[in-house]
């Protein structure tokens, strides 16, 4: 397949990019968290994010959706990278979408697809129990309690957990094997606090005390939710990444423009060949996460199963390449920079974020080297 | 005995007497420092007494000439204070830019009624001082700074804006660079001393990405300045700022090195764990850090290697661009490392988990270090033209 | 069937017939490149053989028109005869840089003359040609050679030195850039060509720190050459070689992708050796190869994406800068850490067991890559300049 | 103590270069190597060496000895890096020197220590089995056998092992401490092998079959020279980052003069400001290793056991400084710097080989984690 996006998926991101720099520019964030907004994202541009299609990307016709893959879902994120936009496409629109349209009953997919879609709900996916990402060291327990499940554990890094209305919990059962719940948060001993984040996003701790849970609860076979996790997380791995791109790509806009404003002993610093040269080779990062990220996109579309190692590459060129691209930006920025009237903090703030979701530059480069064979 | 070791005996006796116990403990917050200044509101009574008698005995500037409220010292007896005071664990009395910046200005350019006139007042921490340096349009390039003194006969008046004046909210005077010509660009700088509280001067708080700051925007409105005001030459206060400039970068020079905080090495094998092997959970990490912490001790002695060149009469003074340039580059990795290591619990802004971000907010404040103070772009332009002797450009 | 479903089907068919078994072995070496010319020694029969039906045929260069020796074919029938030899595993008939570089430029500058009297003979692979482009003095600034050429009426007189001649030693002919005229740099340099054999031209080969190389000087010694076989106008050889170093920058960008050799971890993996757990013993070569090997996926499709954009006319022509810098650059490392990976082994320069010391001398031998055909600093310059339009200097 | 040469070691800086640069600068040992001298050295330079007192440096007064520290080694060494020049001072004079100082028995330092003080003797220490430095896994075997022993196993990268009169040879024991012996390379059973190297300097490969040892030939307690060799190795780390540093001065030298000298585009490179922050950068790279290395060489003088961690810090420091310094000069100079002509390549050559010698960066990092208990 040819690493170009096609006609439809041009449109697709003209047309996001255009709706979120009309309607939800950084200044949109900025007033979020000014405002401690208790919600952390505008509901109203989320029941947008329907009208325009967005939230039913990935979910399937017969449930509302559009049907669409991993490409045009990162096209949407890209764009979010771009603005800093605060929504729930990634926890609701892509994660969950994912999991349910994958391991859900039929029940379950008539109830939850058509509301995502509708941007309606908001589920949030908790996977993470450690400060880092490791995801195959998930240690809550799902222990079988008469006909349903009981749920003891602890989960942290949960975007969206504060206002989801169901979560989706990975957790292990007794004979090891992983499993997937449906958990009401309102449920008697689920415990929730909402974490402030340094990019002002969402993200919550929750934990479990002995939460009973009804067998229709279950997401998929319990103990074999393997597969579908792997899945659903190497989905969200690249949309993430897709999303630094949007980032950095943004990033580097604002600092290019400010090389060619910017004056300083006679002349504009972009005239300096030691920036020139550093601008260059960010240029080039840039454009080979470009390349990277789409062909892992294109990958995932065509068979997740086979899609791991250049997905794992892929995220960890995004969080290199984003990182470089905001610490370049605020040193080349300079005092103003550091400043936060500037967006350019905020851009740095949101990449660190985005870098820790779902596996870092280390941890990525890690299992290319265990699929690697070294 | 000799004169110094009768001199140590003295002093540890002194201090031993005169320093309040609360001011033998270790600071542990940069609200422990002490200002001093007409509004500076002491933390206790001890630590405005340990500021008052250091002061009047002349040891919060135990080396400048006792005329002008200092202490007197030889360079030796100097250091045996110092010594003493850290064998004791005695806090610095009083800290300030008057003691850092302008004191020793004043005293290589200060006319003598200028030296009477406020050497005391700092020794003494009567008056907190701000410096006025950078503006919008003249960072890096501080030669090109715009804020315009027109000169009259007997005063100055004041228009324009200042940028990163560190407390200048809290601070009595300023001392500042000002056009007073606009023929040649660093020959029309001239260096003036003015009361905060003068008609038109005001200032407004920066807030930075890592949240609050002592930084200010200060402005400048018709401010009338009395010309005697004026520090040297009128038109020649390049060479003062010069001065100045290099002394600073010698001060944050030290930056990187943070010997006391807890090893890289270790915070992350609390936060990520090890394995097995007793190797860190996270492999990229791990040789990240490594790397990292050899650079530091690298770094650790080149700044001892450079003290010790120094008192052999070894040395380019340049050297001061390069240790800044490293230690600004030092800290910000190691903040990196830092933050990486945390992972998601280092992401939290607010709440007492956190201890309100201190890991994300610190992180991003060291963004700042290759930053001020001279960007590490004209530290190694510094190095490349005063050590390696390359041509202009 | 269409039209290119039978040309398919026909060149399949002549190729089974033509191409001799010896010539559809892969390419092991370099030394099994056939590059034609009048002291060349074809390596077998089969050799000689290829390459002269392939040149009757004008298929050593599809696309160029037949009139000039070429096989007239259309862009997609090219590359259906690509595909075809690709899928018989045909060896290429003939390399040179006649095809590769002078070829092109002639057909876009040449004279009708000029074309008929060289084209016809590189694509029969008569004429081996060689390229004099740098000098001494003047390297990444190609602008300011020196290499002097007296114009007279019907001739020139060539005196001066070229650097870096790829098979001077072996070629018939060279194409060359020589100064005019001293009034302007750019604008005073012509493009001609000539015979290795007239008098007055000597070269010696030059030992590169990997050893042996192609490379040569290249000397002229009141050279004389006919005034027509200057190519486009006098002092006006500039846009010629501007034209020829992007061609060659495209070519070279190639150099980071280097699909076919095995993967620096699974080497690694053989020399070093694995841990229980199956990670390479060396955790920071570890760490470092699979970084690389994330770089070497990201380049391969950044290679890939910019040939689907432009096939889809996308993208900016300068974007050849920035593939070469990344190639060479990426493929730099590629062989620091093979040599790393070796460790002692690798080491070893002569002898069976090291195969003459391969692993060395590429490592070596790869420093070049940065620097031939525009260094990495020209290629930033290039990308800083044209792709973002930063401002000159 | 203060991180400056005292006045003796500056006196010996200046005379070790001056010698070394009237008697033996780059070009003899293109000499050397252009020759294809079997012997790999210049006989006559190393006796020039007991004349100065170079060879003696390190051998207790006792024996004819300068009883001299690791700083004043490590001077000698620097200056040798400086000009690349091939002797056996690293092999006998240290690493034998202080093997025979530290576990040899009066006999053996009786015989053996003025030798190595007069240079009248090679003395190769055998540590390596694989490609990579792994002093741990040292597999060689040491079998008593009657009164003597019996060595079975094979070495590789041994400094002067093809020329060396003795070898020291680190073996295992049946219960599994380490061993050093002393072998005569002419014994039956032994198999040298001359290896050609990148840097035209001496080392060989060595294979031991069935070889007897007299109890004589014991270095040290059988099974207990773990400590000795540890102090052995770290010693001979030290001094060649002591010797990567004067590689790395020298090349950046070579490269600021041509920075300086070398015209493009009517100015000089060095006006580049590209080229000027590398350059910048590199220098103070060097002058970290510098510090860090006369602190390593000053531990170590003061308590090899304690000096690990810092010798571990010094010789990855210097490799990382070395290899950045001869691939910005070849860069830096340009085609010329990739001609064999022209010394740059040579420095780039033994860097390789000073890296790869007792412990790359890489393995040091390692052991400065390990010893970082993470």
């Amino acid at each position: 397949m040819a690493l170009v996006l096609n006609e439809e998926q041009g449109m697709l991101r003209d047309s996001v990019k255009a709706f979120l720099s009309e309607r939800a520019p950084v200044a949109h964030l900025r007033k979020l968290r000014d405002s401690r907004d208790p919600v952390g994202f505008d509901r109203k541009l989320w029941l947008q994010f329907a009208e325009q299609g967005y939230s039913a990307v990935l979910v399937p016709e017969a449930h509302g959706g559009l049907a669409l893959g991993a490409v045009e879902a990162s096209i949407i994120a890209e764009a979010l990278g771009r603005t800093l936009t605060p929504t729930p496409f990634l926890s609701t629109a892509v994660l969950a979408a994912r999991a349910i349209a994958r391991a859900g009953s039929a029940t379950q997919q008539a109830e939850l697809l058509p509301a995502i879609a509708a941007a309606e709900t908001v589920i949030a996916l908790a996977v993470d129990e450690t400060s880092k990402h490791r995801p195959g060291a998930i240690a809550a327990k799902a222990t079988r309690d008469g006909s349903g499940w009981r749920l003891d554990g602890a989960k942290t890094f949960v975007l969206d957990g504060h206002v989801a209305e169901r979560c989706i919990v990975a957790a292990r059962t007794a004979e090891g094997g992983l499993t997937l719940l449906l958990v009401d948060p309102r449920a008697a001993g689920v415990q929730i606090e909402r974490t402030l984040m340094v990019d002002a996003h969402n993200a919550a701790r929750l934990r479990f005390d002995g939460v009973r849970i009804g067998a229709d609860a279950l997401l998929g076979e319990a103990g074999a939710a393997g597969a579908v996790l792997d899945e659903v997380l190497d989905l969200g791995r690249v949309v993430v990444a897709a999303q630094l791109l949007g980032l950095a790509d943004a990033v580097f806009e604002l600092t290019l423009a400010y090389l060619k404003e910017r004056r300083q002993f006679e002349r504009a610093i972009g005239e300096f060949q030691a920036l020139q040269h550093r601008a260059a080779k960010l240029y080039i990062d840039i454009e080979l996460t470009r390349a990277l990220v789409l062909g892992a996109l294109q990958a995932m579309d065509a068979d997740p199963a086979k899609a791991g190692l250049i997905v794992a590459q892929a995220k960890a060129h995004a969080c290199t390449t984003a990182n470089r691209a905001v610490q370049e930006g605020v040193q080349m920025h300079g005092g103003v920079g550091m400043t936060d009237e500037f967006d350019i903090g905020l851009y740095m703030k949101r990449a660190r974020t985005l870098q820790e979701l779902l596996g870092d530059a280390g941890f990525h480069a890690d299992r290319v080297a265990a699929m690697g064979g070294y | 005995m000799s004169d110094l070791e009768s001199f140590r005996r003295d002093t540890r006796a002194w201090l031993e007497t005169n320093c309040p116990p609360e001011m033998r403990r270790p600071v542990t917050s940069e609200s422990d420092a002490c200002w001093g200044g007409r509004h500076f509101k002491f933390q206790s009574e001890a630590q405005r007494r340990w500021m008052q008698v250091m002061g009047e005995r002349g040891w919060t500037v135990p080396a400048w000439p006792k005329i002008y409220g200092g202490g007197g010292l030889s360079k030796e007896e100097a250091a045996v204070l110092a010594a003493e005071m850290r064998a004791l664990g005695c806090r610095p009395p009083l800290v300030s830019f008057g003691i850092w910046m302008l004191g020793p200005a004043l005293l290589a350019h200060g006319t003598e009624e200028q030296k009477l006139e406020h050497l005391p007042k700092i020794a003494r921490g009567e008056i907190r001082w701000c410096q006025g340096y950078s503006e919008p349009n003249a960072g890096s390039d501080l030669a090109s700074l715009a804020t315009k003194a027109e000169v009259h006969d007997d005063h100055l008046i004041i228009n324009g804006q200042k940028i990163w004046t560190s407390y200048a909210d809290e601070a009595d005077w300023i001392f500042c660079l000002v056009r007073t010509s606009t023929a040649k660009k660093h020959t029309g700088i001239s260096f003036v001393l003015f009361d905060m509280e003068s008609p038109g001067v005001s200032t407004r708080p920066i807030v930075l990405i890592s949240g609050k700051s002592p930084f200010c925007e200060t402005f400048f409105d018709n401010v009338k300045v009395p010309r005697r005001n004026v520090v040297g030459e009128l038109n020649a206060g390049w060479t003062i700022a010069k001065y100045l400039l290099t002394h600073e970068r010698e001060m944050i020079g030290g930056i990187g090195d943070r010997g006391a905080v807890k090893p890289l090495g270790q915070f992350a094998a609390d936060t990520v764990g090890l394995d097995e092997q007793g190797r860190l959970r996270e492999t990229t990490l791990r040789v990240q850090i490594a790397r990292f912490e050899i650079d530091e001790a690298a770094f650790r002695l080149l700044m001892q290697a450079t003290g010790d060149r120094a008192h052999h009469g070894m040395g380019n003074p340049a050297i001061s661009s390069a240790l800044k340039f490293y230690g600004a580059e030092l800290n910000k990795r190691r903040w990196e490392l830092m933050a990486s290591a945390a992972g998601a619990d280092g992401l939290e802004w607010e709440g007492e988990r956190s201890h309100d971000g201190t890991v994300a907010r610190t992180w991003l404040r060291t963004k700042g270090n290759s930053i001020e103070g001279g960007t590490s772009e004209i530290q190694l332009n510094v190095v490349a033209k005063r050590i390696l002797g390359l041509p202009g450009a």
